[in-house]
Protein backbone atom coordinates (compact mmCIF):
# COMPACT_ATOMS: atom_id res chain seq x y z
CA UNK A 1 0.00 0.00 0.00
CA UNK A 2 1.44 3.58 -1.16
CA UNK A 3 -0.46 7.12 0.10
CA UNK A 4 1.70 9.78 -0.92
CA UNK A 5 0.50 13.78 -1.21
CA UNK A 6 3.13 15.72 -3.74
CA UNK A 7 3.89 18.58 -5.61
CA UNK A 8 5.49 16.86 -8.39
CA UNK A 9 3.91 15.05 -11.18
CA UNK A 10 3.54 11.50 -10.81
CA UNK A 11 4.13 8.58 -14.02
CA UNK A 12 0.97 5.99 -14.10
CA UNK A 13 3.07 3.42 -15.98
CA UNK A 14 6.09 3.53 -13.17
CA UNK A 15 3.26 3.60 -10.16
CA UNK A 16 1.85 0.66 -11.96
CA UNK A 17 5.26 -1.44 -12.76
CA UNK A 18 6.02 -0.68 -9.20
CA UNK A 19 2.66 -2.91 -8.70
CA UNK A 20 3.58 -5.54 -10.39
CA UNK A 21 6.85 -5.93 -10.80
CA UNK A 22 8.36 -9.63 -9.30
CA UNK A 23 4.52 -10.59 -8.90
CA UNK A 24 2.89 -12.90 -10.56
CA UNK A 25 -1.08 -13.87 -8.78
CA UNK A 26 -1.80 -10.14 -10.00
CA UNK A 27 -4.56 -10.90 -12.44
CA UNK A 28 -6.35 -7.00 -12.69
CA UNK A 29 -4.67 -3.90 -12.30
CA UNK A 30 -7.56 -1.21 -12.89
CA UNK A 31 -6.53 3.00 -12.22
CA UNK A 32 -7.44 6.12 -12.80
CA UNK A 33 -5.96 9.67 -12.95
CA UNK A 34 -7.76 12.78 -12.52
CA UNK A 35 -7.19 15.41 -14.64
CA UNK A 36 -7.12 19.61 -14.17
CA UNK A 37 -9.90 20.50 -17.24
CA UNK A 38 -9.38 23.87 -19.09
CA UNK A 39 -13.61 24.77 -18.24
CA UNK A 40 -15.43 24.56 -15.34
CA UNK A 41 -18.93 25.22 -14.69
CA UNK A 42 -19.47 27.32 -17.64
CA UNK A 43 -15.78 29.38 -16.86
CA UNK A 44 -12.77 29.09 -18.56
CA UNK A 45 -9.88 27.81 -15.99
CA UNK A 46 -5.91 28.69 -16.39
CA UNK A 47 -4.89 27.37 -13.42
CA UNK A 48 -6.02 25.85 -10.65
CA UNK A 49 -4.28 26.05 -6.76
CA UNK A 50 -4.99 22.56 -4.22
CA UNK A 51 -4.81 23.13 -0.56
CA UNK A 52 -5.14 19.88 1.99
CA UNK A 53 -4.99 19.64 5.70
CA UNK A 54 -1.48 17.92 6.19
CA UNK A 55 -2.18 15.29 8.65
CA UNK A 56 -5.77 14.66 8.36
CA UNK A 57 -5.04 13.88 4.40
CA UNK A 58 -2.78 11.43 5.05
CA UNK A 59 -5.41 9.70 8.00
CA UNK A 60 -8.29 9.40 5.75
CA UNK A 61 -6.58 8.45 2.49
CA UNK A 62 -5.62 5.94 4.82
CA UNK A 63 -8.67 5.03 6.51
CA UNK A 64 -10.51 4.67 3.34
CA UNK A 65 -7.74 2.29 1.57
CA UNK A 66 -8.42 0.28 4.63
CA UNK A 67 -12.16 0.03 3.98
CA UNK A 68 -11.73 -1.15 0.16
CA UNK A 69 -9.24 -3.73 1.88
CA UNK A 70 -12.31 -4.95 3.91
CA UNK A 71 -14.77 -5.09 1.70
CA UNK A 72 -12.73 -6.74 -1.26
CA UNK A 73 -9.69 -9.11 -1.68
CA UNK A 74 -6.89 -6.81 -2.89
CA UNK A 75 -3.50 -7.47 -3.39
CA UNK A 76 -2.28 -3.68 -3.45
CA UNK A 77 -3.41 -0.55 -3.91
CA UNK A 78 -2.08 3.28 -4.50
CA UNK A 79 -3.18 6.49 -3.74
CA UNK A 80 -1.06 9.69 -5.26
CA UNK A 81 -2.83 13.36 -4.66
CA UNK A 82 -1.06 16.61 -5.85
CA UNK A 83 -1.36 19.58 -4.26
CA UNK A 84 -0.23 22.95 -5.28
CA UNK A 85 -0.66 24.89 -8.29
CA UNK A 86 -1.82 23.03 -11.31
CA UNK A 87 -2.85 23.57 -15.34
CA UNK A 88 -4.99 22.35 -17.79
CA UNK A 89 -4.16 18.90 -18.57
CA UNK A 90 -1.68 18.30 -15.28
CA UNK A 91 -2.97 14.83 -13.71
CA UNK A 92 -4.45 16.04 -10.10
CA UNK A 93 -4.88 12.32 -8.40
CA UNK A 94 -4.11 8.65 -9.53
CA UNK A 95 -5.58 5.64 -7.95
CA UNK A 96 -4.30 2.05 -8.78
CA UNK A 97 -5.56 -0.92 -7.45
CA UNK A 98 -4.37 -4.38 -8.11
CA UNK A 99 -6.15 -7.82 -7.49
CA UNK A 100 -7.20 -11.48 -8.61
CA UNK A 101 -9.94 -10.35 -10.35
CA UNK A 102 -11.53 -7.47 -12.37
CA UNK A 103 -14.63 -7.06 -10.54
CA UNK A 104 -12.78 -6.21 -7.59
CA UNK A 105 -9.97 -4.16 -8.87
CA UNK A 106 -13.02 -1.98 -10.49
CA UNK A 107 -15.22 -1.89 -7.82
CA UNK A 108 -12.55 -0.51 -5.28
CA UNK A 109 -10.62 1.41 -7.75
CA UNK A 110 -13.65 3.77 -7.75
CA UNK A 111 -14.98 3.48 -4.51
CA UNK A 112 -11.56 4.86 -3.40
CA UNK A 113 -11.91 8.08 -5.52
CA UNK A 114 -16.12 8.38 -4.87
CA UNK A 115 -14.51 8.11 -1.05
CA UNK A 116 -11.97 10.57 -1.72
CA UNK A 117 -13.75 13.17 -3.70
CA UNK A 118 -15.89 13.24 -0.43
CA UNK A 119 -14.00 12.45 2.35
CA UNK A 120 -10.47 13.94 2.19
CA UNK A 121 -9.40 17.10 2.99
CA UNK A 122 -8.08 18.84 -0.32
CA UNK A 123 -10.08 21.97 -1.66
CA UNK A 124 -9.47 23.42 -4.71
CA UNK A 125 -9.15 27.10 -6.14
CA UNK A 126 -9.46 27.55 -9.59
CA UNK A 127 -8.25 30.65 -11.74
CA UNK A 128 -10.92 32.14 -14.40
CA UNK A 129 -10.89 35.36 -16.21
CA UNK A 130 -13.60 36.83 -13.75
CA UNK A 131 -10.64 36.16 -10.86
CA UNK A 132 -10.29 33.54 -8.02
CA UNK A 133 -13.13 31.44 -7.21
CA UNK A 134 -13.50 28.48 -4.83
CA UNK A 135 -14.68 24.87 -6.05
CA UNK A 136 -17.97 24.14 -4.74
CA UNK A 137 -18.92 21.23 -3.66
CA UNK A 138 -20.76 19.07 -5.76
CA UNK A 139 -23.96 16.81 -4.91
CA UNK A 140 -23.15 14.19 -7.78
CA UNK A 141 -20.07 13.27 -5.98
CA UNK A 142 -22.28 13.16 -3.01
CA UNK A 143 -24.51 11.10 -4.26
CA UNK A 144 -21.68 8.95 -6.07
CA UNK A 145 -20.09 7.97 -2.54
CA UNK A 146 -23.29 7.07 -1.29
CA UNK A 147 -23.75 4.58 -4.01
CA UNK A 148 -21.32 2.43 -1.58
CA UNK A 149 -23.71 2.58 1.65
CA UNK A 150 -24.42 -0.52 1.68
CA UNK A 151 -28.04 -1.11 3.62
CA UNK B 1 -10.07 23.41 28.04
CA UNK B 2 -7.49 24.42 25.64
CA UNK B 3 -8.04 23.61 21.73
CA UNK B 4 -6.32 24.26 18.73
CA UNK B 5 -8.57 25.67 15.80
CA UNK B 6 -7.37 25.39 12.23
CA UNK B 7 -9.11 26.79 8.76
CA UNK B 8 -9.00 25.93 5.76
CA UNK B 9 -9.65 27.02 2.20
CA UNK B 10 -12.35 29.50 1.64
CA UNK B 11 -12.93 29.53 5.32
CA UNK B 12 -9.31 30.51 5.92
CA UNK B 13 -9.49 33.55 3.70
CA UNK B 14 -12.84 34.96 5.11
CA UNK B 15 -11.79 34.42 8.80
CA UNK B 16 -8.70 35.93 7.85
CA UNK B 17 -6.89 33.16 10.40
CA UNK B 18 -5.53 30.15 9.71
CA UNK B 19 -4.80 28.74 13.43
CA UNK B 20 -5.41 30.37 16.58
CA UNK B 21 -5.57 28.66 20.07
CA UNK B 22 -8.68 29.00 22.51
CA UNK B 23 -9.32 28.46 26.16
CA UNK B 24 -13.16 27.55 26.08
CA UNK B 25 -15.31 26.19 28.26
CA UNK B 26 -17.79 24.52 26.07
CA UNK B 27 -18.43 20.60 25.83
CA UNK B 28 -19.14 20.02 22.11
CA UNK B 29 -18.19 21.01 18.42
CA UNK B 30 -21.68 22.76 17.98
CA UNK B 31 -20.67 25.05 21.32
CA UNK B 32 -17.35 26.10 19.53
CA UNK B 33 -19.04 26.61 16.34
CA UNK B 34 -22.12 29.51 18.24
CA UNK B 35 -18.96 30.60 20.33
CA UNK B 36 -17.09 31.47 16.98
CA UNK B 37 -20.90 32.63 15.79
CA UNK B 38 -20.95 34.92 18.46
CA UNK B 39 -17.92 37.21 17.05
CA UNK B 40 -20.13 38.46 14.36
CA UNK B 41 -19.40 39.74 11.12
CA UNK B 42 -17.40 37.15 8.52
CA UNK B 43 -18.20 34.62 11.38
CA UNK B 44 -21.80 35.15 11.78
CA UNK B 45 -22.54 34.70 7.97
CA UNK B 46 -19.96 31.72 7.52
CA UNK B 47 -20.98 29.65 10.28
CA UNK B 48 -24.76 30.46 10.05
CA UNK B 49 -27.58 27.60 10.41
CA UNK B 50 -27.95 25.86 6.82
CA UNK B 51 -24.15 27.35 5.81
CA UNK B 52 -22.18 24.23 4.62
CA UNK B 53 -19.07 23.82 6.71
CA UNK B 54 -17.33 20.54 8.09
CA UNK B 55 -15.66 20.15 11.16
CA UNK B 56 -12.46 17.48 12.20
CA UNK B 57 -11.97 16.59 15.68
CA UNK B 58 -8.10 15.39 15.85
CA UNK B 59 -8.37 15.28 12.22
CA UNK B 60 -11.53 12.95 11.97
CA UNK B 61 -14.80 14.08 10.43
CA UNK B 62 -17.55 14.50 12.99
CA UNK B 63 -20.94 15.83 13.58
CA UNK B 64 -22.00 18.68 15.42
CA UNK B 65 -22.70 16.87 18.81
CA UNK B 66 -19.34 15.29 19.44
CA UNK B 67 -17.92 16.32 22.33
CA UNK B 68 -14.26 18.29 22.36
CA UNK B 69 -11.42 16.54 24.26
CA UNK B 70 -8.86 18.72 25.96
CA UNK B 71 -5.78 20.22 23.99
CA UNK B 72 -8.33 18.92 20.89
CA UNK B 73 -7.48 20.11 17.50
CA UNK B 74 -10.48 21.07 16.01
CA UNK B 75 -10.73 22.36 12.24
CA UNK B 76 -13.51 24.02 10.26
CA UNK B 77 -13.62 24.00 6.57
CA UNK B 78 -15.87 24.01 3.50
CA UNK B 79 -17.12 20.67 2.09
CA UNK B 80 -13.97 19.11 0.26
CA UNK B 81 -13.55 19.40 -3.48
CA UNK B 82 -10.33 17.29 -3.88
CA UNK B 83 -9.85 14.62 -6.40
CA UNK C 1 -10.01 5.71 -31.06
CA UNK C 2 -6.69 3.00 -31.26
CA UNK C 3 -7.64 -0.68 -31.56
CA UNK C 4 -4.57 -2.92 -31.62
CA UNK C 5 -3.83 -6.75 -31.59
CA UNK C 6 -0.12 -7.40 -31.05
CA UNK C 7 2.58 -10.22 -29.82
CA UNK C 8 4.43 -7.64 -27.95
CA UNK C 9 4.22 -5.76 -24.78
CA UNK C 10 2.70 -2.56 -24.27
CA UNK C 11 3.37 0.61 -22.38
CA UNK C 12 0.33 1.71 -19.91
CA UNK C 13 2.08 4.51 -19.11
CA UNK C 14 2.61 5.93 -22.94
CA UNK C 15 -0.86 5.18 -24.36
CA UNK C 16 -2.41 6.92 -21.52
CA UNK C 17 -0.14 10.14 -21.88
CA UNK C 18 -0.90 9.69 -25.66
CA UNK C 19 -4.65 10.06 -25.08
CA UNK C 20 -4.30 12.88 -22.80
CA UNK C 21 -1.05 14.93 -24.71
CA UNK C 22 -1.96 18.67 -25.55
CA UNK C 23 -5.54 17.70 -24.20
CA UNK C 24 -7.03 19.82 -21.92
CA UNK C 25 -10.64 19.04 -22.10
CA UNK C 26 -10.53 15.38 -20.46
CA UNK C 27 -11.18 15.34 -16.58
CA UNK C 28 -11.26 11.24 -16.29
CA UNK C 29 -8.57 8.24 -17.65
CA UNK C 30 -10.01 5.15 -16.57
CA UNK C 31 -7.34 2.22 -17.34
CA UNK C 32 -7.42 -1.75 -16.30
CA UNK C 33 -4.63 -4.33 -17.67
CA UNK C 34 -5.16 -7.70 -17.70
CA UNK C 35 -2.23 -10.17 -16.55
CA UNK C 36 -1.56 -13.80 -16.96
CA UNK C 37 -1.58 -15.35 -13.89
CA UNK C 38 0.75 -17.83 -12.29
CA UNK C 39 -2.56 -20.02 -11.20
CA UNK C 40 -5.85 -20.73 -11.97
CA UNK C 41 -8.77 -23.46 -11.22
CA UNK C 42 -6.20 -24.74 -8.63
CA UNK C 43 -3.19 -25.50 -11.17
CA UNK C 44 0.33 -24.12 -11.56
CA UNK C 45 0.57 -22.34 -14.85
CA UNK C 46 3.84 -21.87 -16.52
CA UNK C 47 2.79 -20.72 -19.77
CA UNK C 48 0.34 -19.10 -21.96
CA UNK C 49 -0.71 -19.15 -25.80
CA UNK C 50 -3.24 -16.80 -26.73
CA UNK C 51 -4.94 -17.48 -30.00
CA UNK C 52 -7.17 -14.97 -31.99
CA UNK C 53 -9.57 -14.66 -35.12
CA UNK C 54 -7.66 -12.55 -37.37
CA UNK C 55 -10.04 -9.97 -39.01
CA UNK C 56 -13.19 -11.41 -36.97
CA UNK C 57 -11.27 -9.72 -33.80
CA UNK C 58 -10.73 -6.33 -34.38
CA UNK C 59 -14.33 -6.11 -36.11
CA UNK C 60 -15.33 -7.42 -32.59
CA UNK C 61 -13.44 -4.90 -30.81
CA UNK C 62 -14.45 -2.38 -32.79
CA UNK C 63 -17.98 -2.92 -32.58
CA UNK C 64 -17.80 -3.21 -28.69
CA UNK C 65 -16.21 0.57 -28.53
CA UNK C 66 -18.69 2.10 -30.85
CA UNK C 67 -21.65 0.61 -28.00
CA UNK C 68 -19.53 2.09 -25.51
CA UNK C 69 -19.40 5.48 -27.19
CA UNK C 70 -23.20 5.38 -27.76
CA UNK C 71 -23.79 4.44 -24.23
CA UNK C 72 -21.68 6.98 -22.50
CA UNK C 73 -19.67 10.59 -23.61
CA UNK C 74 -15.99 9.13 -24.22
CA UNK C 75 -13.21 11.45 -25.31
CA UNK C 76 -10.92 8.62 -26.26
CA UNK C 77 -10.40 5.38 -26.10
CA UNK C 78 -7.66 2.78 -26.66
CA UNK C 79 -7.96 -1.29 -26.38
CA UNK C 80 -4.78 -3.10 -27.02
CA UNK C 81 -4.31 -7.37 -27.08
CA UNK C 82 -1.45 -9.40 -26.94
CA UNK C 83 -1.99 -12.90 -28.74
CA UNK C 84 0.82 -15.77 -28.79
CA UNK C 85 3.33 -16.95 -25.89
CA UNK C 86 3.31 -15.21 -22.61
CA UNK C 87 4.40 -15.83 -18.88
CA UNK C 88 3.09 -15.35 -15.72
CA UNK C 89 3.40 -11.66 -14.69
CA UNK C 90 2.98 -10.85 -18.32
CA UNK C 91 0.15 -7.79 -19.32
CA UNK C 92 -2.27 -9.44 -21.59
CA UNK C 93 -4.54 -6.86 -22.83
CA UNK C 94 -5.02 -3.12 -21.74
CA UNK C 95 -8.06 -0.84 -22.01
CA UNK C 96 -8.28 2.59 -21.12
CA UNK C 97 -10.90 5.45 -21.64
CA UNK C 98 -11.04 9.10 -21.09
CA UNK C 99 -13.67 11.65 -20.52
CA UNK C 100 -14.98 14.91 -18.99
CA UNK C 101 -15.75 12.78 -15.69
CA UNK C 102 -15.01 9.93 -13.89
CA UNK C 103 -18.09 8.01 -13.82
CA UNK C 104 -18.42 7.44 -17.46
CA UNK C 105 -14.65 6.32 -18.10
CA UNK C 106 -14.90 3.90 -14.90
CA UNK C 107 -18.24 2.48 -16.66
CA UNK C 108 -16.91 2.40 -20.18
CA UNK C 109 -13.85 0.82 -19.19
CA UNK C 110 -15.76 -1.83 -17.42
CA UNK C 111 -18.18 -2.73 -20.02
CA UNK C 112 -15.58 -2.84 -22.53
CA UNK C 113 -13.47 -5.50 -20.42
CA UNK C 114 -16.90 -7.32 -19.83
CA UNK C 115 -17.86 -7.55 -23.47
CA UNK C 116 -14.53 -8.46 -24.93
CA UNK C 117 -14.33 -10.71 -22.35
CA UNK C 118 -17.37 -12.61 -24.13
CA UNK C 119 -17.79 -11.15 -27.39
CA UNK C 120 -14.23 -10.76 -28.64
CA UNK C 121 -12.51 -14.27 -30.53
CA UNK C 122 -9.49 -14.88 -27.97
CA UNK C 123 -9.00 -18.21 -26.58
CA UNK C 124 -6.42 -19.01 -24.19
CA UNK C 125 -4.54 -22.54 -23.70
CA UNK C 126 -2.43 -23.05 -20.29
CA UNK C 127 0.78 -24.55 -19.99
CA UNK C 128 0.58 -26.62 -16.84
CA UNK C 129 2.25 -29.55 -14.90
CA UNK C 130 -0.02 -32.09 -15.77
CA UNK C 131 -0.02 -30.83 -19.75
CA UNK C 132 -1.36 -28.10 -22.03
CA UNK C 133 -5.52 -27.03 -21.49
CA UNK C 134 -7.63 -24.99 -23.36
CA UNK C 135 -9.38 -22.05 -21.10
CA UNK C 136 -12.90 -22.76 -20.37
CA UNK C 137 -15.41 -19.87 -20.63
CA UNK C 138 -16.61 -18.80 -17.11
CA UNK C 139 -20.22 -18.34 -16.47
CA UNK C 140 -18.85 -15.62 -14.24
CA UNK C 141 -17.61 -13.70 -17.29
CA UNK C 142 -21.27 -14.16 -19.24
CA UNK C 143 -22.63 -12.99 -15.81
CA UNK C 144 -20.37 -9.91 -15.71
CA UNK C 145 -21.44 -9.12 -19.33
CA UNK C 146 -25.20 -9.33 -18.59
CA UNK C 147 -25.46 -6.34 -16.47
CA UNK C 148 -24.59 -4.29 -18.68
CA UNK C 149 -28.14 -5.41 -20.73
CA UNK C 150 -30.68 -2.78 -20.03
CA UNK C 151 -34.19 -3.66 -19.96
CA UNK D 1 -23.63 -22.64 -52.16
CA UNK D 2 -19.98 -22.30 -51.70
CA UNK D 3 -18.54 -21.50 -48.07
CA UNK D 4 -15.47 -21.08 -46.38
CA UNK D 5 -15.28 -22.35 -43.00
CA UNK D 6 -13.11 -22.01 -40.26
CA UNK D 7 -12.28 -23.85 -37.03
CA UNK D 8 -10.32 -22.24 -33.64
CA UNK D 9 -8.66 -23.55 -30.49
CA UNK D 10 -9.68 -26.88 -29.13
CA UNK D 11 -11.97 -27.48 -32.12
CA UNK D 12 -9.07 -26.84 -34.81
CA UNK D 13 -7.47 -29.20 -32.79
CA UNK D 14 -9.75 -31.96 -32.19
CA UNK D 15 -10.75 -31.47 -35.77
CA UNK D 16 -7.28 -31.13 -36.92
CA UNK D 17 -8.01 -28.89 -39.45
CA UNK D 18 -8.27 -24.85 -39.32
CA UNK D 19 -9.67 -23.75 -42.74
CA UNK D 20 -12.04 -25.97 -45.32
CA UNK D 21 -13.71 -24.95 -48.45
CA UNK D 22 -17.35 -26.45 -49.24
CA UNK D 23 -20.12 -26.84 -51.26
CA UNK D 24 -23.17 -26.90 -49.78
CA UNK D 25 -26.62 -27.07 -50.16
CA UNK D 26 -27.64 -26.16 -46.53
CA UNK D 27 -29.71 -22.81 -45.50
CA UNK D 28 -28.48 -21.75 -42.11
CA UNK D 29 -25.89 -22.59 -39.52
CA UNK D 30 -27.87 -25.07 -38.19
CA UNK D 31 -27.63 -26.63 -41.07
CA UNK D 32 -24.31 -26.52 -41.59
CA UNK D 33 -23.72 -27.73 -38.25
CA UNK D 34 -26.33 -30.81 -38.90
CA UNK D 35 -23.99 -31.48 -41.94
CA UNK D 36 -20.51 -31.34 -39.95
CA UNK D 37 -22.35 -33.76 -37.44
CA UNK D 38 -22.57 -36.36 -39.74
CA UNK D 39 -19.23 -36.98 -40.42
CA UNK D 40 -19.16 -38.72 -36.97
CA UNK D 41 -16.64 -39.22 -34.57
CA UNK D 42 -15.33 -35.98 -32.81
CA UNK D 43 -17.10 -33.69 -35.72
CA UNK D 44 -20.34 -35.69 -33.99
CA UNK D 45 -18.93 -35.19 -30.39
CA UNK D 46 -17.89 -31.88 -30.26
CA UNK D 47 -21.05 -30.20 -32.05
CA UNK D 48 -23.61 -32.48 -29.99
CA UNK D 49 -26.74 -30.83 -28.55
CA UNK D 50 -26.10 -28.76 -25.60
CA UNK D 51 -21.88 -28.50 -26.38
CA UNK D 52 -20.78 -25.14 -25.93
CA UNK D 53 -19.97 -23.94 -29.38
CA UNK D 54 -20.41 -20.17 -31.19
CA UNK D 55 -20.99 -19.52 -34.93
CA UNK D 56 -19.69 -15.99 -37.20
CA UNK D 57 -21.18 -15.45 -39.97
CA UNK D 58 -18.35 -13.15 -42.17
CA UNK D 59 -16.90 -12.21 -38.92
CA UNK D 60 -20.58 -11.90 -36.70
CA UNK D 61 -21.61 -14.20 -33.88
CA UNK D 62 -24.74 -14.96 -35.25
CA UNK D 63 -27.52 -17.58 -33.40
CA UNK D 64 -27.87 -20.97 -35.40
CA UNK D 65 -30.89 -19.72 -37.52
CA UNK D 66 -28.84 -17.11 -39.17
CA UNK D 67 -28.93 -17.70 -42.92
CA UNK D 68 -25.73 -18.32 -45.03
CA UNK D 69 -25.13 -15.97 -47.72
CA UNK D 70 -23.36 -16.99 -50.78
CA UNK D 71 -19.47 -17.01 -50.52
CA UNK D 72 -20.44 -16.62 -46.68
CA UNK D 73 -16.88 -16.98 -44.13
CA UNK D 74 -18.18 -19.23 -41.74
CA UNK D 75 -16.23 -20.01 -38.19
CA UNK D 76 -17.17 -21.97 -35.64
CA UNK D 77 -15.15 -22.28 -32.48
CA UNK D 78 -15.40 -22.34 -28.37
CA UNK D 79 -17.06 -19.97 -26.09
CA UNK D 80 -14.13 -17.17 -26.25
CA UNK D 81 -11.61 -16.77 -23.20
CA UNK D 82 -9.60 -13.58 -23.75
CA UNK D 83 -8.98 -10.60 -21.55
Amino acid sequence: MKIVIQCEAFDLGAEVDAMRRGRTGIGAIASFIGLARDCNEGSGVHAMTLEHYPGMTEKALAALVDEANSRWTLLDVTVIHRIGRLLPGDPIVLVAVASQHRGEAFAACEFIMDYLKTQAPFWKKEATPEGERWVDARASDDAAAARWNTP
Amino acid sequence: MKLRVLYFARLRERFGVAEETLDFSGATAADLVVHLQSRGDVWAEELAAGKAFRVAINQDLVALDARLPEHAEVAIFPPVTGG
